[in-house]
């Protein structure tokens, strides 16, 4: 059973104690809505949920077991989409879609299509992603994370740039992914419209 | 078990107090031995039936080359400690170590240099051994610019150390250059296998200046970790003790 | 979830053809360290007194100054733009080996700047009057330097990739890490030119890079990984 | 709204200071150009047989050679960090002589990678062993030369900036626009060592450094904002 | 008086006929708001209202000027934020802010004080700014606009990583602009709440 969580995180940045004893449980079909004022830590928090900030103290397990064990177990599981969407400005939509899946499972060209038709980008394949505006990328972003699955998803502000239907279409994302057992962490400043059986929250600071 | 003196030894606190306790222990003998070195050197050897009195200059720059090789062997050593172990001190010694061997670089360069004009006529020459040692000078300048680069300790701590390790490769090659090309520069007549090959006038003053350097890099490399860790454990409590105990003792 | 995985080496696979496509995307740009290696040694008869023999001694040299420094140049992009738009943290997070993903991307690195090198040398040094015999001898020295050339650079770049303004700082850091592989190689190329045995600076060279292959991945990974923190 | 402006000049100070003191925030980062440039030039004599009379022909090719790579490595930063962060664009809307605060940008680039090699090519031709009254000429021509390196270094620096990978196809833009300065240049530090007239190169390089001068602010100006665009 | 009018504007960017005879007037006073879905030529129309991209047809005028004609006065006048905030990320906040002052107007290191204070980044002041959060940054952005004035403020989603705080701040921000008689142009996915009679709307697409 899916579970992540999260006991007594300490964190310090340069001078700043960022993370004082954050915990969390999150169990498979639920969603942690991470909140807080601009600097709270929620980027920190997520950033170290992933295994890519070493904690000061504190313990991350995802289904009762230190993540920091078996990291590369761990990641295989794991989908993070972070401030900046980790495509390439000098390949196509479709080109960075492939290559992510390559990193990740193995897909056929008419899943990318169908991931890019979902998320509103399908007109927008073929073109260089430099060419796309902010929103669209934000988008092609999207499509990899339903693209290459993972049962944990870390999301910082997915929704940034979005206009208001792709606000609809990320809940529908996520709701999908709850659906079907997995977990969410989500930073964001706008509440997640989720039932409340499926959100837990925390707010920072 | 028998990790436990090494556990002990990582630990700030016990290092500090170490590190007070052991200092005199270093500095003493270092003036004491160099008085002696210079003496020996300068007063009762004999002058070179080639070099006349110009040879002395030897007592400062053989010296001062060898330590900016075993500097780097320390640093770098006590990088991978840190890195394997995750220990503070380590890093903390591994930082203080870059400044003095730089400076032991330099002085060994500046001695080279001053020789070079009566005895090659010329104060550099594009020479493999020097030209190597030039780019350890680099090689430390470019772990310390590093570390300049990166504000949070602990990464600059872990980035600088694996450069540390990576360099060392470059010590072998300085200490071989004069071997393997047909340098200008003396061949290893002391620090090599075998009989050494200088009369002991003029060789038990260079052991003497040689043992009192190191012991002067240890004694100095004492203090400079002391500060490391402090500045480094700054929020600790025993940073606060250890900083009372020297403000009232 | 579906739970197939794909495996590591149709990752990096996948890892190397991206590299390439987008140093192909700008079209000619493949060409480019070349074009500036080229640029190089032929920058150095220029600013020498025309002198035919002494530019004949200089050759070997000038090859792998040139070399290092078109090296060097093709380094700066080697992880930096990944690490600025994202990808390179993905990379981290895809749970496959790390340290064999970044030697994918090193090898981009040598396909674009070392093997057009090993492509020229037997003919630039037929053009020095280098005899027959004498090309396997070059050919192995260029192709084990500019390997090293590339593993050292690879943990240059990415010790420095965090770093915003790393142009100077990279060679700083680098040219004195890949001063060996010059000694050697000009040694063992002048050596081969001369048409005289280059055994010795050739084994050396071959040492050095051994060496570096076992240090690099693990050199690598950790100075990335520090980076991405 | 208040109407009181700032005049260029004083817009023009802000920004070189704060170039510098972008460059200078991490300490030890001025001295880098400078530090690349000792390398390069270090690296020479370990690639070449240690035959020291060849070494001091080629010393002028050498330095040259190594001004010409210190200044291009740090060309890379000039402008591609300022219109990645979008500071250049609020550069180019705010109401001052656009060409004007180009060529400030460009001075930094002089004062980082240009001064300190006339600071220390004295010292340089001193070890060499150049006559002292060889110092004017050497001095001028260090002068010239890298002020005319920085000027075509930046018209480079402005077209590929927005080119994602220009690594080298900037230096591959560049390098034959600076041969010109290598050839007067080397050729003219070569005959001040060797206490011959050099009037000749010099004026060569004089009349070369005036064109750029005048030709490069407008064409800098127009390759950065079509970059912009 | 300050007016800004566009007539008949056509661009191409590619392939793509991405503004179709656009037009707007806004008067002093009043703000265009730019909305449209992700990808439909907000940004473009902006950099373009800027003078940054050349128009294929149409004409741009403020105070009944063409801004081609004199583009430097223009600029004087113009305050753009884009999608990228402008800033970089190797100074601190206070001498990011002090730079561009420099570029602008005189500015005295007090006024600076008070206009990070205002946009809530007051303990910020010494940071670099890449080690601020991405709201952080969005706000010292934001100190910047306030701080160097002009009275045209051509906006791409200023609110874009802010949290709930951040954007009433940058409500009042524009408010004020437009009572002292500014103009501003804005593009957002999140309606602004400004009163209607200060409020022109124009829809992409
Ligand atoms: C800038 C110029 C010079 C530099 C950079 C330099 C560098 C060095 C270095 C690195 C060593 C230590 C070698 C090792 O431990 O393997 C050394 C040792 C030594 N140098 Fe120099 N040197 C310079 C000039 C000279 C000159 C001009 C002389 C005198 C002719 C000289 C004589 C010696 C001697 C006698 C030793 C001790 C060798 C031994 O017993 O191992 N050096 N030098
Ligand atoms: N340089 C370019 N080359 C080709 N097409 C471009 C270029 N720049 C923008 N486009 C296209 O122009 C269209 C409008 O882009 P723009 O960035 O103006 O949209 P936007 O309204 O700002 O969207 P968002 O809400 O996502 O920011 C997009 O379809 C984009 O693909
Ligand atoms: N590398 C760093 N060095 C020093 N301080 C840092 C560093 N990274 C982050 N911080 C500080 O940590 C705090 C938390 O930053 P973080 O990016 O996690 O905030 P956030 O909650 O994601 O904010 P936002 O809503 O603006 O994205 C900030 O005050 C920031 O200044
Ligand atoms: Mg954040
Ligand atoms: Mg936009």
């Amino acid at each position: 059973m899916n579970e992540l969580t999260a006991d007594n995180l300490q964190l310090w940045r340069g001078e700043q104690h960022v993370l004082r004893g954050i915990g969390a449980v999150v169990a498979g079909g639920q969603c942690l809505q991470v909140t807080g004022a601009n600097g709270a830590g929620k980027t920190t928090l997520l950033r170290a949920l992933c295994g890519l900030v070493p904690l000061e103290a504190g313990r991350i397990c995802w289904r009762g077991r230190d993540i920091a064990v078996d990291a590369a177990a761990f990641h295989s599981e794991l989908n993070y989409l972070g401030h900046d969407n980790g495509l390439k400005a000098d390949l196509t939509a479709t080109e960075n879609l492939r290559y992510a899946a390559a990193l990740r499972r193995p897909v056929r060209a008419q899943d990318i299509a169908a991931a890019m038709a979902r998320t509103g980008v399908a007109e927008a394949a073929g073109q260089l992603l430099r060419h796309l505006s902010a929103g669209q990328r934000r988008r092609v972003a999207l499509a990899r994370l339903t693209l290459t699955g993972g049962s944990l998803w870390v999301l910082d502000e997915p929704g940034s740039n979005l206009d208001a239907g792709g606000h609809t279409l990320l809940l529908e994302l996520i709701g999908t992914h709850l659906q079907s057992g997995g977990v969410a962490v989500v930073a964001t400043h706008r509440q997640l419209a989720l039932p409340a059986a499926q959100l837990r929250s925390l707010t920072l600071q | 078990m028998a990790w436990v003196w090494f556990h002990r030894f990582g630990s700030p606190p016990h290092f500090y107090r170490l590190a007070t306790r052991l200092t005199p222990w270093f500095a003493w003998p270092a003036a004491l031995l160099c008085l002696a070195g210079l003496i020996g050197g300068l007063v009762l050897a004999p002058p070179d039936y080639q070099q006349g009195d110009g040879f002395r200059i030897i007592y400062v720059h053989a010296p001062a080359a060898w330590l900016s090789l075993m500097v780097y062997v320390v640093m770098a050593t006590s990088a991978a400690v840190g890195l394997i172990w995750r220990m503070t001190v380590a890093y903390a010694v591994s930082a203080s170590c870059a400044v003095i061997g730089a400076s032991f670089t330099a002085l060994a360069l500046a001695t080279g240099m001053l020789w070079g004009r009566p005895m090659w006529g010329t104060y550099w020459e594009w020479d493999p051994r020097l030209t190597s040692e030039l780019l350890l000078l680099f090689l430390y300048l470019g772990y310390l610019g590093l570390r300049n680069s990166i504000d949070d300790v602990g990464r600059a701590d872990r980035a600088s150390a694996v450069l540390a390790i990576v360099g060392v490769v470059n010590v072998p090659i300085i200490h071989y250059s004069v071997i393997w090309w047909n340098s200008l520069h003396q061949a290893p007549s002391v620090m090599k296998f075998g009989r050494p090959t200088m009369p002991a006038a003029m060789l038990v003053p260079l052991l003497l200046m040689l043992a009192g350097f190191t012991a002067y890099f240890v004694a100095l490399l004492l203090i400079r970790a002391r500060g490391e860790l402090l500045r480094r454990e700054r929020n600790a409590h025993w940073t606060a003790e250890a900083a009372g105990a020297t403000a009232t003792g | 979830m579906s739970e197939q995985r794909v495996g590591f080496a149709a990752a990096a696979a996948a890892l190397i053809a991206r590299d390439l496509r987008l140093a192909l995307r700008r079209s000619g740009d493949t060409l480019q360290p070349l074009g500036f290696f080229l640029v190089v040694t032929a920058l150095f008869p220029l600013a020498l007194d025309p002198q035919l023999s002494l530019l004949r001694d200089i050759a070997p040299a000038a090859l792998w100054v040139g070399a290092l420094l078109s090296s060097l140049l093709a380094l700066d992009l080697l992880f930096r733009e990944d690490a600025q738009d994202g990808t390179l943290e993905q990379l981290a997070l895809c749970g496959l080996p790390f340290q064999g993903l970044l030697l994918a991307k090193t090898a981009v690195h040598w396909l674009l700047t070392g093997l057009p090198l090993v492509l020229i040398a037997p003919l630039a040094a037929t053009a020095l009057g280098a005899p027959y015999e004498a090309m396997p001898g070059i050919l192995a020295a260029v192709l084990l330097g500019t390997l090293a050339l590339s593993l050292i650079g690879a943990v240059g770049a990415g010790l420095t990739m965090s770093l915003k303004r790393n142009g100077s700082l990279l060679a700083l850091l680098v040219l004195p890490l890949a001063a060996p592989v010059l000694i050697f190689g000009a040694r063992a190329t002048a050596l081969a030119i001369a048409g005289e045995p280059l055994a010795a600076p050739l084994y050396l060279l071959a040492a050095f890079t051994v060496l570096s292959a076992t240090l690099a991945p693990w050199a690598l990974a950790a100075a990335v990984r520090i980076g991405l923190e």
